[in-house]
C-alpha cells in the first residue's frame, strides 16, 4: 500500500502558479477590465477525457478551459447539471489575473454574461426617470 | 479642524443611526415588563455590534470586498445560498417592520391611519434610494435621528428613584416573569442589538465611500463610541418605560405607549422630538434595510451594486431593492401588525446571527485579503467567545419561541 | 467535464478501496502563455478521508488563527493528500478510481507565502 | 372530560408569575398530577387571567394618556391614536374570551364575568373618546372618560383576583 507513516512528502514542484479550484477560484467575484462586477464564478469548465472512459497512462492532463456562471449554480447547489448548451461561459482567454477577485482583461459589456443586466437595465431601470442620473 | 468635524460627524451619525424599530419596541417591551434586569444584554450586544462591524469595516477597507461577498467566498455556494435565504428573509422582514414603524409614527403625528402613510413611506425610501448621494443620506437621518437623545433627557425630567432603579440592574427574573420568557426577551435584545443588516450595510457603506486602510482610525473612533452611546440610547427607553409603564402594569404592545414616558417627563415638545426621531430613526433604518436586501443579493451574485453607480450601471440591484419595497407594502397591506412583525425579526435574526459572524472572521485573519491588518489576538480571542454566544442564543431562540408562545 | 462532476465524488484505489472524496482540485499554470494568463493545467486532486465540505481557506496555506478554529477546521481534514493526474485511472460519475501504486502527496501549496 | 370544577389547587398553579423554577422541582410531580386532572378548568382560567392583564395594560395606558391629554402634555392626535390602540388590543382579548368553550358551570361562570368586565372597559374607552371628539368644554369631558376607565379598572381588578384565586 501506499499509506505512509509521517509526514506526506511535498508535491513536486512546477514552474508556474498553482491555483486550488475551491480555495482561489469559486465562488469568487468577477470584475472587468474597469472594475465593474460582472457576475461570480459558479463553477469551472475543463476540455479533456470524457467521463467514464479509462484514462490511458501518458494522456496529458484537463485544461480549465472556461469559468461557467448562470445556471449551473442552481444544479451546483441543489444537483443535476444543465446541458451545456445552456452553460455561460467566460473562457479563460479572458481571465487577467487570480486575487481576491476574478479580473478580467475585457469589458462586460461583450459578455454572455452580462445579458441579464444588460436586460434589466435597458428593459426597466434605465426607463425610470432619473435611472441615468450620476449620484456623484 | 476638518478632520475633527468629520470624526465628530461619525460618531453623532452612529449614534442616531444605532437605534431602529427593533430597539426602540424590543427594550420598550423589555422595560415595561422586566424593568432594567435585562440591561446586561444590552451591553453584551453592544460589544458584539462594535466588535465585528469593525472587523467588517476592516476587510472592506484593506481588501475592497463586503460581507456578503466573503460569506459567499468562505462558505462556498451552498451554505452561502442558505445564509443568503435567511438573511434577505430576515432583511425583508426587517425593511417592512421599519416602514411599518415610519407610517405608525406619522398616525401618533397626524392622527391619519397609519395604513394610509405606508405608500407614501414606502415611496419616499425608494426616492433616497434612487437619488440622493450616499453620504446626505446617512448623515441627514442620523442627525435627525439623535433627537431620540430626549428619551434620555425625560428619564432626568421623570426624576426617578435613581437607587431603586440602579437596584433593577442586577440579572434577575421579576417575580411576575419565568425564566422563559426572560431568556426569550434576552435573545430578542441580543438579536435586536446586533441585527446582521448592520453589518452588511456598514461594510457594503465602507465599500460605497471608498474606504481605505487610512480611514480605519476613523471607522474605530465612529464604532467604538458611536455604538456604545447608541446603546445608551437603548437603555434609556427601556429605563424610561420601567419608570411610567411597568409600575402601572403596562406592558407594552404598540408604538403609542413607547412614547408615554417621554410625553410624561417632556411633554408637548418631548413628544414633538420623539415623534420626529423615531420617525428619523426609522426611515433610515428602512433604508439602510432596503439597501441590505440589494446588497446581500447582488454580492452574493456578483452583481454590479452600489449607490455610487448610476442606477442603470446597477439594473438588479436597483431592481431587487424595488421589488423588496413591493413586497414589504404588499406585507403591510394585509394589516399586519408592524410591532408584532418587529418582535419576530429581532429574533429571527438572533437565529441566523452565526452564519453571518463565522466568515468575518475567519476572512478578518486572512493575510490574502488583509495584509498586516489582520486581527490581533485580543479580537480573535473575544471573536470565538462570542461565536460560542451567538450559537448558544442561535440554537436556544426556538425552542424558547415555542415555549414562551413568542414571548406572551 | 465541468468541476462541479468532480468535486465530492468518492475516491477508490485500485482495488476498490474507500479513500475519500474529492475536495478540492489543484491547477498549474505552467502551460504557454500566449494568452493573458498560462493555461490552467488539472495537476491533481485534494482528497479528504473525513468531509469533502470546504476548508473555509484553512489548511493548504497555512492560516493558523483564530487557533481554535483553525484546529478544529484542520482536524476535519485531517488525513487529507493529493494525487498527481498521472495516478487516476478512471473519472466516473460520481466517483474517481486511482492507479494501483499512487502516490499521496502532501496537499500545501508550494507558493503559500505568496498566494 | 377529568375536569375537577372545586376551586381546587389548580387556580394557584395557574396564578400569574411568584414561578419559582428552584421550588417548583420538588412540587412538580404533584402538580402535574393536579393540572392533568383539572386540564380543561385551568386553560379557561389561563385564557382568562391573560385577557384580563392584556386589557388592564390598555386600559391603564388610555388612562396615562387622558391624564397626560388634560395636562397639556399630549397632542389630540397622539392620545386618540393612543386610545385606538387601546381598544384594539381590548377587541382582541374580548374576542379571544368569546371564543373559548367552557364545560363546568363555573367557568361559564368566570367567561360571563370576563365578558362583563371587558364590555365595561369597552365602555369606558367610548366615553372616553367620545369625551376626545367633543373637544374642551364639551360632554362628555376627558375627565368623565377618566371616571369611566377608572370604574372599568377596578372591575377588572377585582376579576383578576377571583380568577387568581377563586
Amino acid at each position: 500500500m501506499t499509506a505512509q507513516p509521517g509526514p506526506l512528502r511535498p508535491a513536486p514542484k512546477v514552474a508556474g502558479r498553482i491555483l486550488d479550484a475551491q480555495l482561489h477560484l469559486l465562488d469568487r467575484q468577477v470584475l472587468d477590465h474597469d472594475g465593474v462586477p460582472v457576475t461570480t464564478v459558479d463553477d469551472l469548465e475543463l476540455a479533456g477525457p470524457a467521463v467514464d472512459d479509462a484514462i490511458e497512462p501518458g494522456t496529458p492532463a484537463p485544461v480549465l478551459s472556461a469559468l461557467l456562471t448562470g445556471p449551473v449554480l442552481g444544479t451546483r447547489v441543489f444537483g443535476g447539471r444543465p446541458p451545456s448548451s445552456r452553460l455561460i461561459r467566460i473562457p479563460w482567454k479572458d481571465v487577467a489575473e487570480v486575487g481576491v477577485v476574478v479580473r478580467l482583461g475585457v469589458s462586460g459589456e461583450s459578455l454572455d454574461a452580462g445579458w441579464v443586466e444588460r436586460w434589466v437595465r435597458d428593459k426597466i431601470i434605465a426607463r425610470i426617470p432619473g435611472g441615468r442620473h450620476d449620484p456623484r | 479642524m476638518k478632520r475633527l468635524l468629520r470624526v465628530a460627524l461619525g460618531i453623532l451619525t452612529a449614534i442616531g443611526g444605532f437605534v431602529d424599530i427593533g430597539d426602540l419596541v424590543t427594550n420598550a417591551v423589555v422595560g415595561s415588563r422586566f424593568g432594567l434586569s435585562l440591561v446586561w444584554v444590552v451591553a453584551l450586544g453592544v460589544l458584539g455590534i462594535c466588535l465585528f462591524a469593525n472587523m467588517s469595516g476592516r476587510v472592506a477597507a484593506a481588501s475592497g470586498r463586503a460581507t456578503f461577498e466573503v460569506i459567499r467566498e468562505r462558505l462556498g455556494a451552498r451554505a452561502g445560498l442558505a445564509n443568503l435565504a435567511a438573511s434577505f428573509l430576515i432583511n425583508l422582514m426587517t425593511v417592512t417592520a421599519e416602514i411599518g414603524g415610519v407610517a405608525l409614527a406619522l398616525q401618533l403625528a397626524s392622527s391619519v391611519y397609519y395604513l394610509l402613510w405606508i405608500p407614501v413611506a414606502a415611496l419616499a425610501v425608494w426616492l433616497v434610494v434612487w437619488r440622493v448621494r450616499f453620504s446626505i443620506m446617512e448623515n441627514v437621518t442620523g442627525l435627525l435621528g439623535l433627537t431620540l437623545v430626549i428619551f434620555a433627557v425625560a428619564l432626568f425630567l421623570l426624576k426617578p428613584d435613581w437607587g431603586s432603579l440602579a437596584g433593577q440592574l442586577t440579572p434577575a427574573v421579576p417575580e411576575q416573569e419565568t425564566v422563559w420568557t426572560y431568556s426569550y426577551y434576552a435573545i430578542a435584545l441580543f438579536g435586536a442589538a446586533m441585527t446582521p443588516y448592520e453589518v452588511f450595510f456598514f461594510s457594503s457603506g465602507a465599500v460605497e465611500e471608498g474606504w481605505t486602510v487610512k480611514d480605519l482610525l476613523q471607522e474605530r473612533i465612529n464604532v467604538l463610541v458611536g455604538f456604545p452611546l447608541g446603546g445608551l440610547l437603548s437603555v434609556s427607553i427601556a429605563a424610561c418605560a420601567a419608570v411610567v409603564l411597568l409600575p402601572a402594569g403596562i406592558s407594552v404592545t404598540s408604538l403609542s405607549q413607547v412614547i408615554l414616558p417621554v410625553a410624561e417627563g417632556a411633554g408637548k415638545i418631548g413628544l414633538a422630538l420623539v415623534l420626529l426621531g423615531i420617525v428619523a430613526a426609522t426611515f433610515g433604518a428602512a433604508l439602510e434595510t432596503t439597501l441590505s436586501s440589494g446588497y446581500t443579493l447582488a454580492q452574493f451574485f456578483g452583481w454590479s451594486w452600489g449607490k455610487f453607480r448610476r442606477p442603470a450601471e446597477a439594473a438588479r440591484f436597483h431592481l431587487s431593492m424595488i421589488v423588496c419595497l413591493l413586497a414589504g407594502i404588499a406585507v403591510l397591506a394585509t394589516g399586519v401588525d408592524p410591532v408584532l412583525v418587529t418582535e419576530y425579526s429581532v429574533v429571527f435574526s438572533a437565529i441566523a446571527l452565526p452564519l453571518t459572524y463565522l466568515p468575518i472572521l475567519i476572512v478578518a485573519n486572512d493575510p490574502q485579503y488583509m495584509r498586516e491588518h489582520v486581527n490581533g489576538r485580543v479580537v480573535n480571542a473575544l471573536g470565538m467567545v462570542y461565536l460560542v454566544i451567538i450559537l448558544v442564543a442561535s440554537i436556544a431562540a426556538i425552542p424558547l419561541m415555542i415555549v414562551t408562545g413568542a414571548g406572551a | 467535464m465541468i468541476l462541479g462532476d468532480l468535486l465530492g465524488n468518492t475516491v477508490q484505489d485500485a482495488d476498490g478501496g474507500w479513500l475519500g472524496r474529492v475536495a478540492d482540485v489543484r491547477f498549474a499554470l505552467d502551460g504557454t502563455a500566449h494568452q493573458l494568463m498560462a493555461e490552467p493545467r488539472l495537476l491533481g486532486l485534494v482528497i479528504s478521508p473525513h468531509s469533502a465540505a470546504s476548508f473555509l481557506g484553512y489548511e493548504r496555506n497555512g492560516l493558523t488563527r483564530p487557533w481554535l478554529l483553525a484546529r478544529m477546521l484542520r482536524w476535519r481534514h485531517r488525513g487529507a493528500f493529493l494525487v498527481l493526474w498521472e495516478d487516476i485511472a478512471v473519472v466516473g460519475a460520481g466517483s474517481v478510481r486511482l492507479r494501483p501504486g499512487y502516490t499521496r502527496y502532501s496537499t500545501a501549496l508550494q507558493d503559500a507565502a505568496e498566494a | 372530560m377529568l375536569a375537577n370544577p372545586a376551586p381546587g389547587p389548580a387556580g394557584r398553579s395557574t396564578h400569574p408569575g411568584r414561578t419559582n423554577v428552584g421550588a417548583l422541582a420538588p412540587a412538580a410531580s404533584a402538580l402535574l398530577g393536579v393540572a392533568l386532572l383539572t386540564g380543561c378548568s385551568s386553560g379557561i382560567t389561563e385564557s382568562v387571567s391573560t385577557a384580563v392583564k392584556d386589557s388592564s395594560s390598555a386600559v391603564a395606558t388610555a388612562r396615562i394618556a387622558l391624564r397626560q391629554d388634560m395636562a397639556g402634555k399630549l397632542t389630540r392626535a397622539a392620545t386618540s391614536t393612543t386610545l385606538d390602540d387601546g381598544l384594539k388590543e381590548l377587541q382582541s382579548s374580548r374576542s379571544t374570551v368569546l371564543k373559548l368553550s367552557p364545560v363546568t358551570t363555573v367557568d361559564r361562570g368566570t367567561q360571563r364575568q370576563a365578558l362583563d368586565a371587558l364590555d365595561q372597559c369597552a365602555a369606558g374607552f367610548a366615553t372616553a373618546r367620545a369625551a376626545l371628539a367633543a373637544g374642551d368644554g364639551g360632554t362628555p369631558s376627558l375627565a368623565d372618560g377618566d371616571k369611566a376607565l377608572a370604574d372599568a379598572q377596578d372591575v377588572l381588578k377585582q376579576l383578576e383576583s377571583t380568577v387568581a384565586s377563586p
